[in-house]
């Protein structure tokens, strides 16, 4: 790769959010959730586990606040319930939110890594490579939702983490990484690249429902979808429709007309606008 | 994605391409290991068996009795991951998290790979001639009055062959035994509706009211129930289900109600006559049932406003078609069947019996049927064992010594049996006790048949095939103990089955016909059946018949204040834990409790208001205390719980079990006290009577949630979202 | 003064033309005989010369993906299975008591002193064997180039696995970096308007890898390869 | 009272600084001693956590960073005092430096060399450091430029060269002394080599003058973007309580501002330990004293003018973490560093305190750790109370080997100045008899234009 080679790549891969001249084709991966489906049963985040050869910490370095859950569950509960001069009890339970990497189209983590360990692909994900990782920790610093998830120890040759048998589980399409790198959700790239090499085999594009992410699949009230956004047939993109949400846009038209403001759908820190 | 029929017993004995080859690094070491590692080719190859790509096989998953039909990935010989098999009605595709960590039952480093004998505090290993020898040996000269089997629920083929074996001696001593089975509302359904568990139409919906109910979580068929959940709140003719849960104990599924209503633990049965005396559409014996059950009243019993009863009867009159669920917090009392029967006649009084409440389908096969467990079984084997009546005791799939009530003293009472023999996979609590431990085949490595016991559409068996090749060379799978058992008693009968694969195999195929395989032949409706992975049937539909009545109904005023032992224990389901069988299971350990992500440990939950009366603060380490014993735990200040309660979640706890279990918490059940439903004679769970006590040491809590992060206290990140047409916040 | 300033721009212009030139250089070195691989010592010593061969040098012929039948179907190409040895040389009989027929017999039937049980598989040792976190895919690499393209099968297996009918037992003769690996991605390959292949036209860049007319006489479209460090780590 | 004495012999002058090579006083060994250790407890925590893996440290998700970056900003700015007193005030002509500008220089180096170390310790994979680095490589690939890390990579590396080619620069006709004042050993070979065979020509100071003149204004620049590089590390990201504009001048402040403070204590510390009571004179002292109180205040009103940029922005999240500074976990800390920061230094207000070594090398000391508190209180709070309120007051104690990372960096800075005092000359010999000799000239101008002033007075 010479330099010329770099800087054109570097202004090709560095766009911000999927402008006209530059769109991502044929393929925009994109997930969406329904907050009201999700019952929050951690179905998702154990099956991402399974998937993605996530090390099992243990208690004492969970404490630490070492876990690495890439899809971690998140709940909310309403301020003042049980504090002094509150209610005395929730009327509701808690808001659900399993949050995973957004792969923002406008990645903050993207520019700060030294190395360029962290990318923006083509179809519209933010890659993360572990070996060319070295472990400054500027992605995780600079990233606003805090999904990305470090290794602290030599998980592989930590004690209890896989032992021999366990090993056996390891997926192989998915690296397992070494102390020191950085790492996050990838929304099963390894899942994506397969269907994406029998599609091109086969001289198409990935269709809806083909392919799924191991939380997708899981999901027991089907809140999560995923897919191809720019293929119209897509559940994903028919979502998205649905609440008027344009994905290249500052200003979304539905917060301009009457009521419009009442659709749901939202994009998480929408206002520091990383393009999630 | 591969499905096939091939015959999967010769594939599982090609060894596996480059074991090796686990991508195990990366970091480091850039360059070329040319020459280094080994890689090792098939010797023999099926044609679809392609390295590098995955091939999918149907199972049937074993983690819990929901009976999910599980589709496993299998690459290079070895299982990597299971998801949900799309046909199976009861899952649809989908899986829990408990489903999930079932690969990690398969490869847990702590399972036991021979059988075992006791010697001393030893355990000697001895081969498997020895050990059928030595129960033939044992058995001989024992009554079958004298044997005594004990074993979880189970159900299929492994359940034929069981019952033969007992009969095989006359034996009539199977307990059936689940420490956490809804057995009371089965009890009470039975009498209302005539079946013991109807299917519950979620989905149809328009209010659920659930009296305890965890669907969404542990009760009875929580991925199935959590799928018809999703249909529910994008709703029915566009209105948007609400979904009120009445508890003492916030569940999961009250997490995720529009309205949880707290009660005083025990009230539940109070506060659903109430409801029905507020819809004031009752008539008849029902009406004079409920008169005395005015607004004033309920709610100083309850706890309830007057207010919310209203509107909660208003609701559920607005709306209609409605369902009302009893679940496990409501059965756990003295008067249990009472709640139980008082929640079940509010569905009648709504007309939600034929709507929501639907007959179940069954599969035409009793032989197969699933034996239930319930917690009474237990409760007379003890009695037996106490007694000195059992010289044999086995025990398969149940771990009575961690979730038997410490009150009942199960552990001395075993110690009592003459011969125990335990078929496990772990030296769990139980399995350390036995005198000889049979090692079991993981649930993905055997062969089997399940009947799901709750049925979603029509009614099915799930087949359970190997996914891989045996991991240990020395375990069996119950069915082909079981054979060799019964080869003992009845060679005559059983000498044609080389093993458990050629019995259930002949077995199906004898049944062809009614199985829906009629015009096939043999082995294409065998492979078919594999492929498939269930079998759908149309089932036996017994019309619901029974009638919730009043007669009998009696439900006692909460009781007066207790000096001594002041709190109600509610001992809480954990989502991924259960009753405890899976703890050894870390991702399940590493899965933090949805409401309060605490992971690897147990705790105690209590209002912020008790607390403050206490002096508890969060991470206290607190003594709870009951007439049975005492247990140490931490404190977690958590305002879904009432203030009369204190709950501690059982599944943690193990002194046995393996590393991943061992040490880790502590075990609600060992201070249990022996209060039983007065009708079934179930354990009542939640009539356990506690005084908490600070020790004075404190631990920060090992837990996900941040003391601020989970409060909104900046700017709503996930704003609430209102129904339709009714706002909640004003009218319920 | 002027004297030591005329230098020290003289040189600084210098160094940064280095540094230009050297960045701007084809990448990499070309492979030279010390970088070959080791020898690597197989269980069997498996002549592909003689499988893989040209005829008139006493070879086979025998297509690559005869025996690494995996590699047009999958991301790995694989070893045959011994089957597949067998199905053949089971019928030679000419060649039966040569010392690496009988070799290979004995981990079919088994070996007389019983070290070697029957049906077990061969010991092989990985010859091009890549870093755990790069995954190189076979299958697309033979789809773009033998059936799409149309080129001989010796060419672009040889390309990376380098003239493997003239060896015995395989040795690598690529630098396998992901230097070179880069340097043929960059390489402008043919494809059509569409973005697919001249021959089968099948969709294959993406946004950003758009066809570039390189060679105006003949209006011939060229795309580069896949420029994503998702696609061979992750 | 005078700068320094007028009347000292060049003699003198050189005997005293050399002598410094040769015996210093008993402390220098015990000082030598005690940094040697504290670089030993460093180095065992570095093996511990290079072999175990950076969880040892005690960091988490959120707290992402530690100890190590915000000690990496600290030695960072500490490297700005050689500069300020070398270039700038070499450039404004104030011979006042001329005493103890080189061992300020030498504090520039050796401050950068340990917060160099600093990004090396706080990596993944220090291993894999060199991918960092932009070179032509085999792996066909390039680091990101647009990352202010690998600004900062090359902005130290430029500014450590720069730095060390300054202080050897200016050294050059001291290390001729040396030279022909040693005895034969090891030492008259270095010194031989490092001269380039000075002999003091017209003409070699003519060129030495251009040169030294050349890369002091070069450097001023360079030292002003280093900071503000640093600053952008922060400023350029998104997190709440770093994404302000404000940062570069804020820190470069605060770089001279702990430079000076360091310059107090090392100041008393070389004056006792090699006996330069004559040349690192009170009046000197006083002068750096009023100067680090002037920094002091424009610190102090930088660090208002942030807080007041965060309090007028509306934006909340940065608001959120101003508060949770003033109030929350790490309130001790921060209102430390207000003390340290903005109203100690008002003691240096005071004549009497400006000379009084002991209550000066104790606010020295107290105002670097101020400072040092300043970069942790920058580093810390925003990863405890981010954008995303999950993640909160997930709060984590640095651990031991965090802390001895950062106590062995001391022993490191002080071993490597030390070392260098005793090697080289650390006043500057040369320079000195320059400021005598200015100074006995500007006197006897000054006498002889009293003289004529008396005279006429008498004519009258």
């Amino acid at each position: 790769m010479s330099v010329s080679n770099l800087l054109e790549n570097w202004s090709q891969f560095r766009h911000f959010h999927p402008v006209e001249d530059k769109p991502h084709d044929p393929y925009k991966w994109a997930m969406s959730i329904d907050l009201d489906a999700c019952s929050g049963c951690n179905a998702c985040s154990v099956a991402c586990y399974a998937e993605n050869n996530l090390p099992v910490v243990g208690k004492e370095k969970y404490a630490h606040g070492q876990a690495m859950h890439w899809m971690r569950i998140e709940h909310y509960w309403d301020e003042d319930v049980g504090e002094e001069g509150g209610r005395e009890f929730p009327d509701q339970g808690a808001q659900f939110l399993p949050m995973m990497c957004q792969q923002c189209e406008a990645a903050p983590c993207e520019t700060v890594c030294p190395v360029g360990a962290t990318n923006h692909t083509a179809d519209g994900l933010n890659s993360q490579i572990y070996n060319r990782c070295i472990g400054s920790r500027y992605c995780s610093a600079n990233c606003p939702y805090k999904v990305r998830y470090f290794n602290w120890y030599d998980y592989p040759s930590t004690d209890n983490v896989w032992p021999a048998e366990m090993t056996q589980q390891l997926n192989p399409d998915v690296t397992v990484r070494g102390k020191g790198v950085m790492e996050k959700c990838t929304f099963c790239v390894q899942r994506l690249a397969a269907a994406k090499v029998t599609a091109k085999s086969e001289g198409r594009i990935v269709h809806d429902g083909e392919v799924q992410t191991a939380c997708q699949q899981a999901c027991p009230t089907s809140a999560i979808s995923f897919g191809n956004l720019i293929d119209p047939e897509s559940r994903v993109h028919k979502q998205w429709r649905a609440q008027q949400v344009e994905l290249d846009k500052d200003k979304q038209a539905k917060d301009q007309k009457e009521g419009g403001t009442e659709l749901r759908g939202y994009r998480i820190l929408e206002d520091m606008r990383p393009y999630p | 994605m591969m499905d096939s029929g091939f015959d999967r017993r010769d594939f599982l004995k090609v060894m596996g391409w480059g074991g090796a080859t686990v991508a195990l690094s990366g970091c480091g070491n850039t360059s070329i290991e040319d020459g280094k590692e080994t890689v090792v080719s098939y010797v023999e190859a099926a044609d679809y068996v392609i390295p590098g790509i995955g091939v999918y096989y149907n199972s049937s998953c074993a983690q819990c009795d929901a009976g999910c039909s599980i589709n496993g990935r299998v690459r290079e010989g070895r299982v990597l991951k299971l998801e949900g098999n799309p046909a199976s009605a009861i899952n649809r595709g989908k899986m829990c998290g408990l489903g999930q960590a079932g690969v990690q039952h398969h490869y847990n480093p702590d399972r036991i790979r021979e059988p075992l004998l006791r010697n001393g505090d030893q355990g000697v290993v001895i081969t498997w001639e020895k050990a059928y020898a030595l129960i033939a040996e044992k058995l001989k000269g024992v009554s079958g009055e004298e044997i005594a089997f004990l074993s979880g629920g189970v159900s299929g083929h492994v359940k034929v062959l069981l019952d033969n074996y007992l009969a095989s001696f006359g034996c009539k001593n199977h307990f059936v035994y689940e420490a956490l089975a809804p057995a009371v509302v089965r009890a009470a359904n039975k009498k209302a509706y005539g079946v013991e568990m109807p299917r519950y139409n979620i989905n149809k919906a328009k209010v659920v009211l659930s009296f305890g109910a965890d669907f969404l979580g542990a009760w009875v068929s929580p991925v199935h129930f959590s799928q018809q959940y999703a249909q529910f709140r994008k709703g029915v003719d566009g209105q948007r289900g609400v979904l009120i849960q009445v508890e003492s104990k916030m569940t999961l599924t009250g997490a995720n109600a529009d309205r949880w209503i707290p009660v005083r633990p025990g009230t539940e049965g109070i506060l659903a006559l109430g409801i029905i005396n507020a819809l004031g559409t009752a008539s008849g014996d029902i009406a004079a049932a409920v008169k005395g059950y005015d607004k004033v009243r309920v709610s100083k019993e309850t706890g309830v406003p007057p207010g919310q009863i209203d509107k909660i009867a208003a609701l559920l009159k607005l709306r209609s078609p409605s369902l009302v669920l009893v679940g496990s917090a409501a059965e756990g009392y003295a008067h249990g069947s009472q709640n139980a029967a008082a929640i079940n006649l509010l569905n009648q009084v709504l007309g939600n019996v034929g709507k929501t409440v639907e007959a179940a389908a069954a599969v035409p096969f009793p032989q197969i049927v699933p034996a239930k467990g319930n917690t009474a079984a237990l409760t007379s084997l003890n009695e037996g064992l106490a007694a000195g009546k059992y010289k044999v005791l086995f025990n398969y799939a149940a771990n009575p010594v961690f979730t038997s009530a410490g009150a009942l003293k199960f552990k001395d009472n075993m110690a009592k049996a003459g011969f125990k023999v335990a078929f496990a996979h772990y030296l769990d609590e139980t399995a350390m006790q036995a005198d000889l431990v049979l090692p079991l085949d993981s649930a993905l490595e055997d062969w089997g048949t399940q009947v799901p016991e709750y049925m979603a559409e029509g009614a099915q068996i799930n087949i359970q095939q190997p996914l891989m090749e045996k991991l240990h060379a020395d375990t069996r799978g119950m069915g082909d103990i079981l054979l060799a058992l019964i080869k003992q008693r009845r060679p005559e009968d059983y000498k044609t089955y080389e093993d458990y694969y050629a019995y259930l195999r002949a077995a199906m195929l004898k049944n062809k016909a009614a199985l829906g395989g009629g015009a096939k032949d043999d082995d294409t409706f065998w492979n078919e059946t594999l492929t498939n992975g269930i079998i759908k049937l149309a089932g036996i539909t017994t019309a619901l018949s029974g009638r919730a009545g009043v007669a009998g109904l009696k439900l006692p005023s909460p009781k007066e204040e207790d000096e001594q032992y002041p709190l109600q224990l509610i001992p809480s389901v954990n989502i991924s834990l259960r009753d405890g069988r899976h703890s050894n299971q870390p991702w399940l350990q590493e899965s933090p409790d949805p409401l309060t992500t605490i992971v690897w440990d147990s705790w105690m939950e209590i209002h912020p208001r008790k607390a403050a009366e206490l002096g508890i603060v969060e991470g206290d380490i607190v003594e709870v205390t009951s007439r049975t014993g005492s247990i140490k735990t931490q404190a977690y200040l958590f305002p879904g719980i009432h203030p009369d309660a204190i709950s501690i979640p059982i599944g943690q706890g193990h002194d046995a079990m393996g590393r991943y279990a061992k040490g880790y918490g502590v075990n609600p059940f060992q201070i249990l006290d022996a209060v039983f439903d007065r009708e079934s004679g179930e354990l009542a769970m939640h009539e356990t009577r506690v005084k908490v006590s600070k020790t004075g040491q404190r631990v920060i809590i090992v837990k996900d949630e941040s003391a601020a992060g989970a409060k909104q206290i900046r700017e709503k990140i996930a704003g609430r979202v209102s129904t339709d047409n009714v706002d909640l916040s004003k009218e319920v | 003064m002027h004297r030591f300033l005329r230098i020290s721009v003289l040189l600084t212009g210098l160094l940064a033309a280095i540094c230009i030139n050297a960045a701007e250089s084809p990448q990499p070195a070309p492979m030279t005989e010390d970088s070959l691989g080791p020898l690597v010592e197989q269980p069997i010593e498996f002549p592909h010369n003689r499988h893989a061969g040209d005829a008139d040098k006493g070879g086979m012929q025998i297509n690559c993906m005869y025996c690494h039948t995996y590699a047009r179907r999958s991301a790995v190409a694989g070893i045959p299975p011994l089957q597949k040895c067998i199905g053949c040389h089971q019928s030679i009989e000419s060649v039966r008591d040569k010392p690496r027929i009988k070799q290979l017999f004995e981990y079919w039937e088994g070996s007389k002193d019983g070290k070697i049980a029957a049906k077990s598989p061969i010991p092989w040792k990985k010859v091009h064997d890549l870093p755990d976190f790069v995954r190189f895919n076979h299958e697309r690499h033979i789809k773009r180039f033998i059936e799409q393209q149309n080129r001989p099968y010796q060419e672009v297996c040889g390309y990376c696995h380098g003239d493997v009918k003239e060896m015995t037992v395989a040795r690598r003769s690529k630098a396998l970096s992901m230097g070179w690996c880069a340097s043929c991605h960059q390489k402008d390959h043919p494809v059509t308007a569409e973005g697919g292949t001249p021959i089968g036209g099948q969709a294959y860049w993406y946004g950003f890898q758009k066809p570039v007319v390189a060679d105006a006489s003949t209006d011939a479209l060229k795309a580069k390869g896949p420029n994503d460090c998702w696609q061979c780590h992750k | 009272m005078k700068d320094i004495r007028e009347d000292i012999a060049w003699a003198k002058i050189n005997q005293d600084v050399l002598n410094s090579l040769e015996n210093p006083r008993k402390l220098y060994w015990v000082i030598l001693f005690v940094a040697l250790a504290m670089l030993g407890v460093a180095a065992g925590c570095e093996v511990y956590q290079y072999n175990v893996g950076m969880g040892v440290a005690n960091m988490d998700n959120p707290h992402m960073w530690g100890l190590y970056i915000a000690t990496f900003i600290f030695w960072i700015g500490m490297s700005h005092s050689g500069t300020l007193l070398s270039a700038i005030l070499h450039l404004m002509h104030a011979d006042w430096r001329k005493p103890i500008y080189r061992f300020a220089e030498a504090m520039t180096t050796f401050s950068l060399m340990t917060a160099g170390l600093f990004v090396a310790v706080h990596l993944g994979r220090v291993w894999q450091i060199y991918y960092a680095l932009p070179y032509p490589n085999e792996r066909g690939v390039w680091p990101n430029f647009q990352s202010p890390l690998l600004w900062d990579a090359m902005a130290i590396f430029t500014y450590l060269s720069s730095s060390i080619l300054f202080l050897y620069v200016g050294m050059i006709p001291d290390l001729a002394i040396c030279r022909d004042r040693m005895h034969e050993g090891w030492r008259k070979k270095l010194y031989t080599l490092l001269s380039l065979g000075w002999e003091g020509t017209d003409r070699q100071w003519r060129n030495f003058r251009v040169t030294y003149l050349t890369i002091a204004c070069f450097l001023i620049p360079l030292a002003v973007s280093v900071h503000s590089i640093v600053a952008s590390d922060f400023a350029m990201s998104q997190q709440p309580g770093w994404h302000v504009t404000s940062f570069p001048p804020y820190f470069v402040a605060g770089a001279l501002y702990s430079g000076c403070a360091a310059i107090i204590t090392l100041f008393i510390i070389l004056r006792y330990v090699f006996r330069f009571e004559e040349y690192m004179t009170l009046p000197i002292l006083k002068k750096i004293v009023r100067l680090t109180f002037a920094i002091s205040m424009v610190w102090t009103y930088l660090n208002a003018v942030e807080f007041a940029s965060v309090w007028y922005s509306h934006d909340e999240p940065s608001k959120d973490v101003l508060i949770q500074k003033a109030t929350g976990t790490y309130a001790p800390f921060w209102w430390a560093m207000i003390f340290c920061g903005s109203v100690l230094p008002l003691t240096l207000a005071f004549k009497r305190i400006q000379t009084n070594i002991p209550v000066l090398f104790a606010v020295s000391l107290l105002l670097n750790m101020g400072m040092w508190l300043e970069r942790w209180m920058i580093v810390a709070p925003t990863f405890s109370h981010g954008i995303y309120p999950w993640t909160w007051d997930h709060d984590q104690w640095p651990s031991f080997v965090q802390w001895g990372m950062v106590f062995g960096s001391f022993g490191w800075f002080t071993l490597l100045f030390m070392v260098f005092c005793k090697v080289f000359p650390s006043v500057s010999m040369y320079e000195v008899k320059e400021m005598v000799y200015h100074r006995r000239q500007a006197t006897k101008r000054l006498e002889e234009t009293g003289k004529f002033a008396a005279a006429g007075k008498g004519a009258h």
